[in-house]
């Protein structure tokens, strides 16, 4: 049983909660990532997310150990797939379980921030008119081709 | 020799994931210089490096057996 | 199905996951209250919740309102479990959707807390020592006998 | 005929979990006067108070007919 997995079969919720439940831990926040159809006006068919595996891993624990110690007493899950998605499919579930409620949402929220900056995974977008990798971390500006803005 | 994997756009760009570099002692930025002799239109500007999945600097030196993975800015989640 | 409900079946995260799902929707999250076995030195061994249901019910629902019109954009729902609960068993479940995750993390914590403060619904700890309805509605100063200190 | 529900500690003091009391246009702090006189012992001054459901004040005013719930501090979640 992983805590941390990059993956291409698909992700389960009830599966990766049962991974942080503890009897001493009241809270459990999960987060799902799913995928979206639409994107302000552009619609989305599917999409293919790229990682590289091994260091991906790593990152999600690293993520993991880094809200252990900010959030004592927490527990925490990854799992992101990748492969291709179709709409609303699960791209990324983040399970944490704490004694109190305030950690289990505030470690959540770190680690899809940390996520979406340093963990080795990306996104091609596949739309009617097209498609491209999405480049940036935050999702605000993405660019053809893997290039980034200079 | 260096291996040196690509991802993304990158990947497209260069028309595939990995390239051996015959090199040895030699920082980023140089393995940089002799990679874009052959890939002259790759974009490695915006690119965070790893070497060995360990994040890394452009003044890091690479040795001979060494992964070096350019990792374009990343949109997982 | 019921956004909002107050029952004494157990709960299921994959069902009230399944309430909130949209297409636009890219971000669920999720909040799953369980039975705690130890609370500081004090071991539980059951507890009991008990309801107004009527009115218990309409202020979840009070609640997602609210949230709807805080974080607009969000979908929520809320379950409650009544009657005697075991150690892990879930008490209440929170799921909200939104096109960004954000506004999903903020309304899921602001649904937790009113719930603490409003809404109708009361424990009462099991312990190896006796029993006691816990009155103070942010869980810091339980009081024997629903009374509180005044 | 005014309809009482009572919760949780309240309940196990009163030993019951519904009270009637004959009464028509009283005002909350006048039911409560009322209640205490056959149940000296509850302590109700902790408790919210609702009118049909409904969340009211100690000045709200009640009619036959109307189920006024005491509510003591909850502690669901």
């Amino acid at each position: 049983m992983e805590l941390f997995e990059v993956k291409s079969e698909p992700l389960s919720l009830e599966d990766i909660t049962k991974k942080v439940e503890r009897r001493e831990a009241g809270a459990i926040t999960t987060f799902i990532g799913t995928v979206r159809e639409w994107t302000k006006e552009k619609r989305t068919l599917y999409l293919e997310y790229q990682a590289y595996e091994p260091m991906a891993a790593k990152m999600l624990a690293q993520i993991g150990k880094e809200a252990e110690e900010k959030w004592p007493g927490t527990k925490m899950a990854i799992s992101h797939r990748i492969g291709r998605l179709e709409i609303s499919d699960i791209a990324v579930l983040i399970a944490v379980s704490s004694p109190h409620r305030k950690a289990a949402y505030e470690a959540n929220e770190y680690a899809i921030e940390r996520i979406k900056d340093i963990v080795p995974i990306w996104k091609k977008e596949h739309w009617e008119s097209g498609e491209e990798w999405i480049g940036n971390q935050k999702e605000t500006v993405p660019y053809p081709s893997g290039r980034p803005h200079l | 020799m260096i291996k040196i994997l690509l991802f993304a756009g990158l990947r497209e760009e260069a028309g595939k994931s990995e390239i051996e570099i015959k090199a040895d002692n030699l920082s980023i930025s140089g393995l940089k210089q002799q990679l874009l002799e052959t890939y002259n239109s790759l974009n490695l500007n915006g690119a965070m490096i790893a070497v060995n999945e360990e994040y890394a600097t452009e003044d890091t030196v690479v040795k001979s057996g060494d992964v070096v993975a350019f990792i374009p800015p990343v949109s997982g989640g």
